[in-house]
């Protein structure tokens, strides 16, 4: 059990997967001889070669459609999508291609392949590089939508994605990839589609996924030491398939749930989250489910209208006050 | 414009690299071919003919769903193309695929079932007219999105060149298709790696009602091959051995190592884009200069005039063909529909937790 | 007052705008020599010339943004996206700029433009080209997004998107384009993010957009003439933005809700309805909100599949039924 | 590369339209040219130079967030560029486009304030670096989706040519935005239509670690506008006279209505991609190349040479650069922020009910 970070993980089981099996392969922009835009990658170019670290020209329904190619042909591509706002260029590949192939041609071929690209804002990076937009993979039947928060969720859920015989989405974030956490150095591959009740409590169940699960935990701890409020945490991991179950269980004892995410609100992750505990605890719920996320705007480049529009600590912890405040619950 | 479009056109070429050189066929048309084989193109040409007239005839009649793309007019390209393959080599499409589906080797019966939408089908119902797919013969699929194709096809031939294996990857694509960034990504892609896949494009000189000349700026299509310093040419559509001796030159070649090339295929559609649609906007000239080109009327003519064919043989494949497409038509008629119990079973390969399995009118809890 | 179809309205309102406004002009395959695809744009290049109606090359990128930088300098392109589905290959330039140059450089130029185009399923098009992804669009600030379901909703909304400074997604669907309805021969152009009560009632209120709207409107119909049954149906006609005072009105007034939508159910449009109204008329609730959307699977060819993965009056009317058992309203 | 990068290039033609033809200065490098001009060329380079070292430096000291991807080694280029334009042309360019607003006329302490996140800055600090802009300037943005400009600028141009105006509009970009498709799109509609925009390549050889060998497969890339029959040619980008002349020619043809054109300007990237990037992966040789090439230190040495400047006049120039980088910095750090109640003031041109305007911790009932 050694401590590293995000970033490392993510390094050290695209390492261990190319070493395992031969059809494992990299390809993206800048993932070779620049090593990586987030430095992922780095170092693996020296040690595989140019046929297992593809540097690709910028052409991101290209080398995406590329890779979904190979896949068809029993490859398993890992493709870096540098950040997930460029994703958008591919996306034709993805959601009618990758997606459908597998159903559309009646289960002839699988498409076995991974598409990490990281989201988040925060970085002052501006409106188009600054998106959270795992709702346009998500909202896809024939993708799978992995968001891990940890270290060790990223080598469980990449070892997982990368064995899986379906596209997956892999959604890491800017802002976990310096994060550190302990990751055992056997890990079974992670069961994907599946929610980790991450703290367990009574008062209230706080949901995130990707850098808000973090956060989440975070605040649950503060409120826990700060003032006795015994938060659950659930950490979604899976965005499609979507665990209503592990959702339900918790809020059925909750009683109350806050949902935090660093996209938009308006049809955002969190709707799905709101809507599905609204009607699966339909009876157990003693407040609205309440959710916290990004102001709805174009995010803006100057510091402190970035830091007014996106989720925070503090905007989760004032949510769940304020939730705590309606059903009675604040200490 | 098909006049322009000569088996000797000059062609491009990009840098030093060894490029093959086209080999002339000498003397009289037919010298040097098997009579035989050229039967079986003739045989081949017609049979996808009178399927595609089954089909229309099906979707007419409400047996056949959704869009309804014919290779009506291009059946010596699509028979030249697909004798310059192997049957383990690998085909990927756009949606108008019947023909290359019969003539890569599968059954007409289950191209038509899939027309139908059978079980029996090639994509067992669920892929429809523009979505065929066979792994044993190769065709890796038809796509109904313009211009999809082309990346997954440069990627299958990463994939053998990968593995270091003796195959080679055709896409062919239309005239319109050319002007999508997915052509240009991956032409530029496929270059650089010298993947072992050859481009075609048909040019039937329409993409639904425009024509290639309002659409792209460069209309000899097999030009944009420079942009990737790749070879590129073109060859006359409506004739069946020039198609095949061009394709097989540039498969041979990519099979080789010589790595990509760009092949344009010039015809004509004798009909609308799809079943549906009437084409009221092609000049009454326009659609008489297609007709004069039909290539399966003309073929038969020279098979006959060089003494390959007579009249009665003729006759007889031409027989054949209608008995071998009314009983694709039979085989598909007869073919089960899918069960709605098997609604959920391509959604996902390796099965997942949690996994929505809901019918419209079921709860979500 | 005329009887006209959807189509009409739609043709009729686009050459009624060209006329009043030199500015308008249209852009998009097929719409000209060939009269486009559904024909809406009929007659229309013969009557204003190439200038104002424009083919363009299969280059959905190329032209959507082509528009985009005409609108940057004052015309008012409208575009035809032949379908939603093709729509993914330019949603870099629709999301990445059309919706982010007002906001990006400090409110200096508005976009203003329309995009035009049919989503839906039902016409054995198969995974590719059934598909209705107006989520991709209602998520994004910056986009606004209507989806009308009558012929006069088609006018007058459509009125008011050429009209606005903003990047309106006009959202129409194959279904409607042969329904007929009432179009008053004066429009003023409709009020954009409203959505409309289309018939009052009291026992549960049903809502739908688009395709949904008109099944909703038969259903309730049929429902009243059959059962005695008073539904309230409401038309969302802005997807973005979401007009959710008018849902929560009839919930508080209803007390329970069905919402009908052809897209996917999970992450798709009927979540942020259901959780904004499990949210704004909690207390008010008496059965949780129920969906209707399309079975989550890459949409077959064969019609029997199709049939059963598509939402329609029957899936709707059986919903109906046992949200109106959970309250014991089934008369 | 730079080597073979020379104004006499032979261009790629089209068609048989009438195109412009190059014309050279003949005899000595300088004959014919004010030496007022050619000294405020080298003010203004040197402007640009002190510039972008100021914002290296703002960015180390944490005043500009986000990425920042300097002209180093480009001002040759973007001054040749922009002095071929009139004020009323318009210009579209990529993220790299500092010293493309302080050329195309704004004030450097806007360009300053705008990297600050300052409400005085180019787009009131709500795009930084990359997404500068400026209407009465004619500089429609820098935008940071790689390619993203360009169908904007073809839309542009459209624009103009619907209108019946004289302006024309470039369209900067980077040597590895040729490999996206939306280049290939937007050639191909601007030579389709004939539109006045003149697409203008900045090949310094690296889109960040990737030379341009290896990501296109033609590294010549001017000639890549033979595919939509599209008049293109190469310069020398470190000839600040020699990028005038030749931008020129183009865009005075395509006001003239000679359609658009491709214009490749090759030149060298001083530092890493951005502020933030050591640039590990350069080798010794090819830093030490760039350095040679340095536009700004040739000039300077040219022009002494040539007797149109002495050193006295040359650190004149220097100092007031610096002094005015300097007063851009004291006008960017003096300027206020942005207030938070600002927030929701650009989503939407045109108010509209029911828009959001909920911070993340306001609840939505
Ligand atoms: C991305 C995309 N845009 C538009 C369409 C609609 N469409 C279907 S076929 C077609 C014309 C294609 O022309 P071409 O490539 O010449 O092929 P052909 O039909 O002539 O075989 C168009 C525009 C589509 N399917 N996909
Ligand atoms: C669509 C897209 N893909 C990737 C990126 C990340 N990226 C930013 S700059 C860049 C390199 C661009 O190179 P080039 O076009 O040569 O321009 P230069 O930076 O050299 O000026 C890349 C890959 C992006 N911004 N947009
Ligand atoms: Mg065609
Ligand atoms: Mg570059």
């Amino acid at each position: 059990m050694a401590v590293i970070t995000y970033r490392q993980a993510l390094h050290d089981t695209l390492r261990d997967e190319m070493l395992r099996d031969e059809d494992v392969f990299l390809i993206g922009e800048e993932i070779g001889v620049f090593e990586g835009s987030y430095k992922i990658t780095a170092g693996l170019l020296k040690e595989f070669g140019e046929k297992r670290v593809r540097d690709t020209p910028i052409a991101e329904e290209g080398f995406v459609g590329a890779a979904i190619g190979a896949a068809m042909l029993g490859l398993r591509p890992v493709v870096e999508l540098m950040t997930i706002n460029f994703s958008l260029i591919a996306l034709d590949q993805i959601v009618n291609h990758a997606a459908k192939i597998y159903g559309m041609f009646g289960g002839q071929t699988p498409v076995p392949m991974v598409m990490r690209t990281p989201g988040g804002g925060g970085q002052q990076l501006g409106a188009t590089h600054s998106q959270n937009i795992e709702l346009y993979y998500a909202f896809v039947p024939g993708l799978k939508v992995v968001a891990p928060s940890t270290p060790a969720d990223a080598k469980a859920l990449l070892q997982a994605s990368i064995r899986d015989n379906d596209p997956v989405l892999f959604l890491e974030n800017l802002a976990l990839y310096n994060t550190k956490g302990e990751v055992p150095d056997e890990t079974e591959p992670a069961e994907i589609g599946k929610a980790k009740v991450t703290r367990e409590g009574s008062d209230i169940t706080i949901i995130g996924y990707s850098r808000m699960a973090m956060v989440a935990q975070q605040v649950a701890e503060k409120l826990h030491s700060d003032e006795g409020i015994n938060a659950e945490v659930i950490d979604l991991r899976s965005l499609r398939p979507l665990d209503r179950g592990t959702l339900i269980e918790s809020v059925r004892k909750t009683g109350c749930a806050v949902i935090a995410e660093d996209d938009w609100l308006t049809y955002g992750i969190g709707a799905e989250v709101a809507a599905s505990i609204s009607d699966g605890a339909f009876d157990y719920l003693d407040a609205p489910v309440r959710r916290v996320a990004a102001a709805e705007v174009p995010l803006p480049y100057a510091k402190p209208l970035e830091r007014a529009a996106l989720p925070s600590a503090e905007s989760l912890t004032t949510a769940v006050h304020q939730t705590l405040d309606a059903v009675g619950r604040r200490r | 414009m098909a006049q322009t479009a000569t088996r000797s056109k000059p062609s491009t070429r990009g840098g030093g690299k060894s490029r093959r050189s086209p080999v002339r066929r000498s003397g009289g048309r037919f010298d040097g071919e098997s009579p035989e084989l050229l039967r079986d193109y003739f045989r081949e040409m017609t049979l996808i003919r009178r399927f595609e007239e089954r089909a229309a005839q099906g979707y007419t009649q409400a047996k056949i769903g959704g869009y309804c793309h014919l290779n009506l007019g291009e059946e010596a390209t699509v028979v030249g193309l697909m004798r310059a393959l192997r049957k383990t080599d690998l085909l990927f499409t756009n949606y108008r695929e019947h023909g290359y589906a019969i003539a890569k080797g599968i059954e007409p019966g289950r191209v038509m079932a899939e027309l139908y939408g059978r079980t029996t089908g090639t994509s067992k119902g669920w892929g429809g007219s523009m979505h065929m797919f066979d792994v044993e013969s190769g065709l890796l699929g038809g796509y109904g999105i313009v211009g999809g194709q082309v990346p997954l096809a440069t990627g299958a031939a990463l994939a053998v060149d990968y593995r270091g294996g003796d195959q080679v990857v055709m896409c062919q694509m239309g005239d319109g298709t050319t002007n999508i960034g997915a052509f240009h990504e991956s032409l530029n892609i496929a270059a650089l790696w010298n993947l072992p896949v050859v481009f075609v494009v048909i040019n039937n000189q329409l993409g639904m009602g425009t024509t290639v000349e309002r659409s792209s700026a460069e209309s000899e299509l097999y030009k944009r091959a420079v942009a990737y310093k790749m070879h590129g040419e073109r060859v006359d559509g409506n004739d069946v051995l020039a198609v095949r001796d061009a394709a097989t030159r540039l498969v041979e070649g990519a099979r080789n190592g010589d790595g990509p090339a760009l092949l344009e295929c010039v015809s004509f559609r004798l009909k609308g884009h799809s079943v549906v649609d009437p084409a009221k906007y092609r000049s009454e000239e326009s659609v008489q200069e297609a007709r004069e080109h039909d290539p399966v009327a003309a073929f038969r003519a020279q098979l006959i005039e060089a003494g390959v064919l007579d009249e009665d043989g003729a006759a007889d494949i031409e027989g054949k063909a209608q008995a071998d497409a009314d009983a694709a038509v039979a085989f598909a008629d007869d073919s089960p529909h899918p069960d709605v119990s098997t609604l959920f079973d391509y959604t996902y390969a390796t099965p997942v937790a949690n996994d929505s399995r809901r019918l419209p009118a079921d709860p979500v809890f």
